[in-house]
């Protein structure tokens, strides 16, 4: 079964094509990661799915309904999630404020609350703190909590460890596995070693194309196809 | 200056402001019956002000759309309402207390549906495109309000219209000295209503707080799974039904009303919510109540320095507390 | 290694400290830091490191403690006086002008160091050895085939590099990057780094980096000094610090940190 | 003959005064075919009337005033809707030396000092107002009186007629309060009337100057004032505004037109036939217009040379009939002189508006309006 | 937030054929400027003229303003007015020469200047919202101000009074062969010439001036403070000095058009430079021709003026046309005129948010 298949995804922003022919299928359960480098479309690429741009030719399928031309809210509530590069956060709003917002109910499960708080201390911390005084870490640990609060069905995530302390990737990483075993999770990263720590299967980005898929495993093994397609071996 | 703050912070903090400009107004005037009759009239002013403020403090403070629109909601509201009850003459001047209310909010009430709506139609066609692009908010609402006043100048002609008022509400209540509009009791009354409605609105639900979220990130809120564009159409609706309620009010207590009635009182309208604090329905009230208080006390102490008296307030405020007395986002 | 290493500190905080409401973000922090020596802050998430250095660089007014430079107290000024005294930062979430082109980004810094901002009747196109220096830092950051676009179309890797360029193009005596290379791939990280391995080479420079990737830090520390709940708690050679257990139970280590 | 222009210059856009604007020149057209009798001819020449729009600002006004002048070659402009705009536009006729014929603007002053010998002016103004509504309070002794006026020149400039008919009389003002322009609540002022007010002996009036919204009278009479004996007194008004007059049954007061009031033929013919016409009767600056064109007629008739110098030789000291009885020019500044009418309020249910009941006509040598201009 | 990116990539270096547009666009309306008084004949195309020329330099300062620095000011129309109470109550108390013209000009500018300075540094740190309001603020007190002192400054009614000489119709400039005044092309030589060049000049100068800055240094700062007022501190622009610093100037600017105003009117009241209708009409302007561009204020200005002066012509024209056709003639009626341009403004802004300038400027050259 399929979580989620990309089929010849177009996307352009303002004048510029941006995504050319995206293609590639999520299966479900466990983390895919998406690879690329800076400006390769990675983002452009979760957006589509999100329907924060409208692709303008391809198809997105979310098991058997097509997210493409849905609005982003109909979208969410599919149960999908999104974590953006930019975090998204609320800043005029509590670190509380931001969470209720990503419950459906309004109301917390307490026992998933105490969860994450476990993962990220800092939030329990700051909860009724603005959160645009958080750090830009705590900004990220409160991006992921979001996404997390609730059961979801599939987890889009953009660069979710930049600018966390090693102990808190090594915590995300755990927290992202366990949370796989339910949910689907489209990651997308720079930080290989996490990235492989988590992924099942991968694709790589370049320019607007999909050029390669396949499993994170096969990829790892393979340096000259990573100097190749990541400039990995640097 | 900080001791004096955090004094005043132990014991209700700026919502005692009212409280001590009135006894400080006491103390001035020398004269109870007249200190009761001004403080009374200035609550009651106040009231009527934050019913044409608390539709902009919606739109405004929390939405952060700068709606120089709203003025013509209340000119048209006042407009539509005068029409109503130029129409109830029976009702209105009736011996029956009952029939009297029931024309006026029969007359509240078209101006409400009429906000309603055109907040929908203003929204959708003028609004959405502006979203947290100020300045193209000041310009093309400014726009509108230019085209409002000359459809109310189309429909009603230019020549200032009276409105009729119910009978019940007409003249005072006199004990002694002190003299109290009964219009302006029904100001009151229908302006603590509006707030209690407002705050529960705000308060005990997530309406606030997707509001603030939205004007903050749009996008997120609708990667959350929330209709922001719904939601943004019903406040605007909210505020613009509001701003033609308290237009139509404030037609019913000028008497005699003029296309620019709305313009007129803009200004006010701004600083009662900027004194307030952005995005707080009871910083509003307290910057009205404030205002209205200031008004009358200043008028009767320096009249001289009635027409300042709400710029030195707001600049005062402002200086005092940059952000205005109780902001909702800092 | 250069270690040559002068008595004088370019830049020294002495019981810096400042309080968010009841929270202490950063607690007394006394340090001072050498021209020729880059010094990496480490620490875990909400350590104070970001505040430390907007402490540094005027964004926020410390509620005790003082800034100084080359031995003057300059606490009492505002960012643009520190900026003139010679202290540079990049920050960690970026921060362009968006609607302006990269060139144009980067020649506002190029203006600033040259001071002539303040020429209102001279055309700006006049000053052609300020374009060329522009043009110079959009070359040694890999950005020239861009130049032209605006700041916001960029995607994030390459606003990372503009945001670096600009830090560079204020030509500063004191550095601070912060977390310089957050988001940015692998192809496009070394470039970075590199650059900021070219500025320590300069002896009369003093640069101060917040890292968390561990290979960049081993790769071009001096010095490390570790920050945690706002007390500084650590300041050694890279290999001394690493190792210490402190360090590990608050940073590294697998969950315990706050 | 050659036809004679006359241009219309008055504010038809961009204020609510616009409508004001539409009487007077509604009255200037019905006077023009009631003069002549629905030829529009006048010694044989044709009258052509141009119409300019002041937009309420006085540069524009300058403009299109130069424009009917020069361009057009205007004989006579009528106009001026607001007295501020029209100050603007006194100079353009001494720099054309032509006629401008100032009708609705008010102010005193447009044919004060600044003005010059190409201004005359068939509007009442400001004195005129004052003195009558002194008049109509029969002063004496036993008066005590406390005003209330907006704070700018206008009100200020009133008052001070006002005080200038009451000398002598043994009347005395007791309290003046001046509020800003758009107040509305009027609450502050009231209680220091009445406090000045309330201990009085003999016969105690709150005489209100106010022009535009904010209802004064009807928020004070609220207040109830007859519970100190004081009583109310003001202007009349245009139409609409005596809707609110209502509050105050048996007021007295002046005013200068109301339809029922003046009684000529003139004035019977303009009722008539503006309510067959346009279903209203007419009103302030209908009578007015009316007027101002009754006078270019006359005018344009007894003058020996069709030109600026011979109209101003004709009308420098003419009379003629208007719906308001006869007017004089005053040969030294060019106002018109003219009656007013004293009135008390009468409260018809089946009328939409409070009726101004004539009480008597206040004739011009019962007023001693101040001379404007003195450099004939 | 997106939704501003997507046009962002335009090339700022380059030069396009939008930005050649543009200029000959202002070029043309430059030259009929220029020869404005032979080219329409008649008083009102003149008075049009020189109203484009003042109106052009006072769109531009605040273009400057608001296009380029961000700043919202409602107070604009204050400097304005300062510049021309100056001259006016100099003229008027001082004597009708140019003694008058200059003192009473200079010191409406320099209160003008010392105004923008003390509103500048007590409240350019405040949120940009508050000092629009703090603006409209003392902008309504001023005009409050002008109408209390009557005395000084003839209140509601004005005040009018004659220029030198040389600036008035009755002068003859220049003499044919029987000793009238000479006709150039039909137009007579009279002081009215004298005093449109003389308009129109001071005009153009302070037009160059204003665009010479924005493309000087200070320019590219005042667009990064625009752009990201924390960020331009950072570089080490002091931004409360260099706000302070634009609301100063253009405020002198706008003043300095207030003079040339009040001298080419020989009349100035709240209605023709306080008011806040006039205000309204500047920001119209600045939104039509193009924030930030500069040019565009020649292009606002000119269309706006024609707009005010000719449209409820054309609407006549209009009303006439459709008389039988129910409720149409009512809405094309000529004194509803605002109406419509009120309905054109909102297209515009919706349509056009760059304005006619920006619009143009942002069409680039084929790749
Ligand atoms: N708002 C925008 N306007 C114009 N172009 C854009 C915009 N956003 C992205 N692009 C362009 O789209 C391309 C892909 O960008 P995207 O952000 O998807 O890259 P990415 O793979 O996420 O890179 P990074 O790793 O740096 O985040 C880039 O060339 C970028 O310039
Ligand atoms: N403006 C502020 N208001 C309130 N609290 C703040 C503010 N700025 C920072 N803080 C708090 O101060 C602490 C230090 O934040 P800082 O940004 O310096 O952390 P950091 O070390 O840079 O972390 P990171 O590695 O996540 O960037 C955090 O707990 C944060 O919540
Ligand atoms: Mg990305
Ligand atoms: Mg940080």
């Amino acid at each position: 079964m399929s979580a989620l298949v990309l089929d010849g995804v177009q996307t352009r922003i303002g004048r510029y094509s941006v995504l050319h022919d995206v293609s590639f299928t999520v299966p479900e359960g466990g983390v895919f990661v998406l690879l690329g480098r800076n400006g390769a479309g990675k983002t452009t690429t979760l957006r589509s799915i999100m329907g924060l741009w409208q692709p303008e030719a391809g198809s997105v399928k979310f098991g058997a309904t097509e997210l493409r031309g849905m609005h982003t809210s109909a979208i969410a509530r599919l149960g999908i999630a999104f974590v953006p590069e930019d975090m998204g956060i609320f800043r005029g709003l509590t670190v509380a404020e931001n969470m209720v917002l990503a419950t459906e109910s309004g109301r917390f499960d307490q026992k998933r609350l105490d969860w994450i708080y476990d993962l990220f201390p800092a939030l329990k911390k700051f909860w009724h703190s603005a959160a645009g005084g958080l750090s830009g870490g705590q900004k990220q640990m409160l991006a992921v909590a979001r996404a997390i609060i609730e059961p979801r069905k599939l987890i889009l995530i953009d660069e979710p460890t930049k600018g966390l302390a090693p102990a808190i990737v090594d915590a995300m990483a755990e927290a992202f596995r366990e949370i796989s075993e339910r949910t689907t999770i489209l990651l997308v990263e720079q930080n290989f070693e996490f990235a492989r720590s988590l992924g099942r299967d991968m694709a790589v980005i370049e320019d607007g194309r999909i050029v390669h898929r396949g499993s994170m495993d096969a990829f790892a093994e393979d340096r000259e196809l990573q100097t190749r397609l990541l400039s990995l071996s640097v | 200056m900080n001791t004096l703050s955090r004094t005043l912070e132990r014991f209700g903090g700026v919502n005692l402001l009212p409280v001590i400009v009135a006894l400080v107004a006491l103390l001035l005037t020398g004269s109870a019956s007249t200190w009761v009759t001004l403080t009374v009239a200035g609550l009651a002013m106040g009231m009527m002000i934050f019913l044409m403020a608390s539709g902009l403090s919606l739109v405004f403070g929390l939405m952060d759309v700068l709606n120089f629109g709203h003025s013509a909601f209340a000119s048209l509201g006042a407009f539509i309402a005068a029409s109503v009850l130029a129409h109830m003459g029976g009702w209105l001047g009736a011996d029956s207390w009952v029939l009297n209310i029931a024309a006026f909010l029969v007359a509240i009430g078209a101006a409400v549906i009429f906000g309603l709506i055109g907040g929908f139609l203003f929204e959708t066609i003028i609004i959405r495109p502006v979203y947290r692009d100020h300045l193209r908010q000041i310009l093309i609402t400014m726009g509108a309000l230019i085209v409002a006043e000359q459809i109310i100048f189309v429909i009603w002609g230019g020549s200032p219209i009276s409105v009729a008022r119910p009978k019940v509400l007409e003249g005072s209540l006199i004990w002694g000295d002190i003299s109290i509009g009964n219009y302006r009791l029904f100001a009151v009354f229908l302006g603590v209503l509006v707030y209690g409605a407002l705050h529960l609105l705000l308060n005990r639900s997530r309406v606030g707080l997707l509001i603030r979220a939205g004007v903050e990130n749009r996008e997120m809120v609708e990667a959350l799974g929330y209709r922001i564009g719904r939601l943004f159409i019903g406040v605007f609706m909210l505020g613009s039904a509001l701003a033609a309620m308290g237009g139509a009010m404030w037609g019913g207590y000028q008497t005699l009303i003029s296309p620019t009635l709305g313009a007129q009182m803009m200004i006010v309208v701004f600083i009662v919510v900027i004194i307030g604090g952005l995005g707080s329905i009871q910083g509003t009230l307290l910057g009205a109540l404030l205002v209205g208080l200031i008004d009358n006390y200043v008028g009767f102490l320096m009249p001289k320095m009635a027409l300042a008296s709400n710029m030195i307030l707001m600049m005062a405020i402002l200086l005092w507390r940059p952000n205005g007395l109780r902001p909702a986002v800092k | 290694m250069t270690h040559a290493a002068p008595q004088t500190p370019s830049l020294e905080t002495r019981d810096l400290t400042i309080r968010f409401g009841g929270h202490v973000a950063v607690n007394a922090v006394s340090c001072a830091f050498r021209p020729g020596e880059l010094t990496v802050i480490v620490g875990p998430n909400g350590a104070g490191k970001t505040t430390y250095f907007n402490l540094i660089s005027g964004q926020l007014k410390p509620s005790a403690g003082q800034v100084l430079k080359d031995g003057r107290d300059i606490t009492r000024l505002a960012p643009s006086g520190r900026a003139r005294a010679g202290i540079g930062r990049a920050f960690q979430l970026t921060n362009l002008f968006p609607q302006l082109s990269v060139l144009e980004n980067i020649r506002l810094a190029v203006q600033a160091r040259a001071g002539v901002g303040r020429q209102f009747l001279r055309r700006a196109a006049a000053h052609t050895e300020l374009t060329r220096k522009a043009e110079g830092y959009l070359e040694a950051t890999r950005l020239t085939g861009i130049a032209h676009q605006t700041a916001a179309a960029l995607p994030h890797g390459d606003q990372r590099k503009l945001e670096v360029a600009l830090l560079l193009a204020m030509e500063p005596d004191v550095f601070m990057f912060d977390e310089p290379t957050a988001g940015m791939s692998l192809d496009h990280a070394p470039d970075v780094l590199e650059l900021i391995a070219e500025i320590k080479k300069d002896t009369r420079r003093t640069v101060l980096l917040v890292e968390h990737k561990m290979d960049v830090v081993r790769a071009l520390a001096d010095r490390i000094i570790v920050l945690h709940n706002g007390t500084l708690l650590a300041d050694g050679k890279p290999d001394e610090i690493m190792n210490s257990d402190l360090v590990r139970e608050v940073y590294l280590g697998k969950r315990g940190a706050a | 003959a050659d036809p004679i222009k006359i241009a219309l210059v008055h504010g038809t856009s961009g204020a609510s005064f616009d409508v004001y604007s539409k009487q007077s020149e509604t009255g200037f057209e019905m006077g023009l075919e009631y003069a002549t009798k629905g030829t529009m001819e006048v010694n044989g020449h044709k009258i052509e009337l141009i119409h300019k729009d002041t937009q309420f600002k006085p540069d524009v006004a300058r403009a299109v005033l130069a424009e009917a002048y020069g361009d057009d070659d205007a004989l006579i402009a009528v106009g001026g809707t607001s007295s501020g705009v029209t100050k603007g536009m006194l100079p353009i006729a001494k720099e054309y030396k032509r006629i401008l014929l100032v009708e609705p603007a008010v102010a005193d002053s447009l044919t004060g000092p600044d003005s010059n010998r190409y201004v005359f002016k068939t509007s009442r103004n400001s004195s005129m107002d004052m003195q009558a509504q002194a008049l109509a309070l029969k002063p004496g002794k036993d008066l005590h009186v406390a005003t209330l006026a907006q704070d700018y020149a206008f009100g200020r400039d009133g008052i001070k007629a006002f005080k200038a008919a009451l000398k002598g009389t043994g009347a005395t003002v007791v309290d003046e309060e001046y509020a800003p322009i758009k107040t509305t609540d009027f609450t502050a002022a009231a209680e220091r009337m009445f406090n000045a007010l309330k201990d009085k002996p003999g016969r105690k009036v709150i005489l209100i100057y106010w022009a535009g919204g904010g209802d004064p009278l009807g928020k004070i009479a609220a207040m109830d004032p007859g519970r100190y004996g004081i009583k109310l007194s003001t202007g009349g008004n245009i139409l609409p505004a005596l809707a609110a007059y209502k509050a105050v049954p048996g007021m007295e007061g002046a005013t200068y037109y109301y339809y029922e009031d003046a009684k000529n033929p003139i004035n019977d013919w303009l009722v008539k036939e503006h309510e067959k016409r346009f279903g209203t009767p007419p009103d302030f600056f209908t009578a007015g217009g009316m007027a101002a064109a009754l006078a270019v007629v006359k005018a344009i008739e007894t003058a020996k040379t069709l030109d600026t110098e011979g109209l101003i030789k004709a009308m420098e000291g003419m009379s003629w009939e208007t719906p308001k009885g006869k007017m004089t020019f005053r040969k030294e500044d060019h106002q018109a002189l003219q009656s007013m009418y004293a009135f008390k309020i009468k409260v018809d249910p089946n009328v939409k508006w409070a009726i101004p009941e004539l009480t008597r006509v206040i004739t011009p040598d019962e007023m001693n309006i101040p001379i404007g201009r003195h450099d004939q | 937030m997106t939704d501003t990116t997507s046009t962002a990539r335009t090339s700022a270096g380059r030069t396009s054929t939008g930005r050649h547009v543009v200029r000959l666009l202002a070029l043309v309306i430059g030259l009929a400027l220029l020869f404005a008084p032979f080219l329409f004949p008649g008083v009102r195309a003149l008075e049009v003229a020189a109203r484009i020329c003042v109106f052009v330099v006072l769109v531009a300062s605040y273009d400057l303003l608001i296009g380029y620095t961000g700043i919202v000011s409602f107070a604009h129309t204050m400097f304005f007015g300062l510049g021309a109470y100056g001259t006016a109550i100099g003229l008027r108390r001082i004597g009708e020469g140019w003694d008058g013209l200059i003192l009473g000009g200079a010191a409406g500018v320099a209160v003008a200047l010392v105004l923008a300075i003390l509103v500048g540094l007590l409240s350019l740190r405040v949120r940009a919202i508050f000092f629009a309001m703090v603006t409209l603020a003392v902008a309504s007190v001023m005009l409050v101000l002008a109408s209390q002192l009557s005395g000084l400054t003839g209140g509601e009614d004005g005040i009018t009074y004659s220029v030198p000489d040389i600036f008035s119709p009755a002068t003859a400039l220049l003499h044919d062969a029987h000793g009238k005044t000479l006709r150039l092309m039909g137009v007579r030589m009279t002081g009215k010439i004298t005093a449109y060049y003389f308009v129109f000049a001071g005009s153009l100068a302070l037009f160059l001036v204003l665009l010479r800055v924005t493309v000087s240094p200070l320019g590219t700062v005042l667009k990064a403070i625009r752009e990201n007022e924390g960020r331009a501190e950072a570089l080490g622009y002091r931004v409360v000095t260099y706000r302070t610093f634009v609301f100063g100037f253009s405020a002198v600017i706008a003043a300095l058009a207030g003079v040339l105003y009040a001298t080419w009117l020989k009349y100035t009241g709240p209605d023709t430079t306080l008011g806040f209708d006039i205000m309204v009409d500047i920001l119209l302007m600045v939104v039509i021709g193009g924030m930030g561009t500069m040019w565009g204020a020649v292009i606002g200005a000119a269309l706006m003026v024609l707009a005010q002066y000719y449209l409820r012509d054309l609407m006549e024209a209009g009303a006439a046309a459709v008389a039988n056709v129910p409720l149409l003639p009512d809405m094309l009626n000529p004194d509803r005129w605002l109406l419509w341009l009120g309905v054109v403004f909102i297209l515009l802004v919706y349509f056009f948010p760059a304005g006619i300038a920006g619009t143009l400027m942002s069409r680039e050259v084929s790749k």
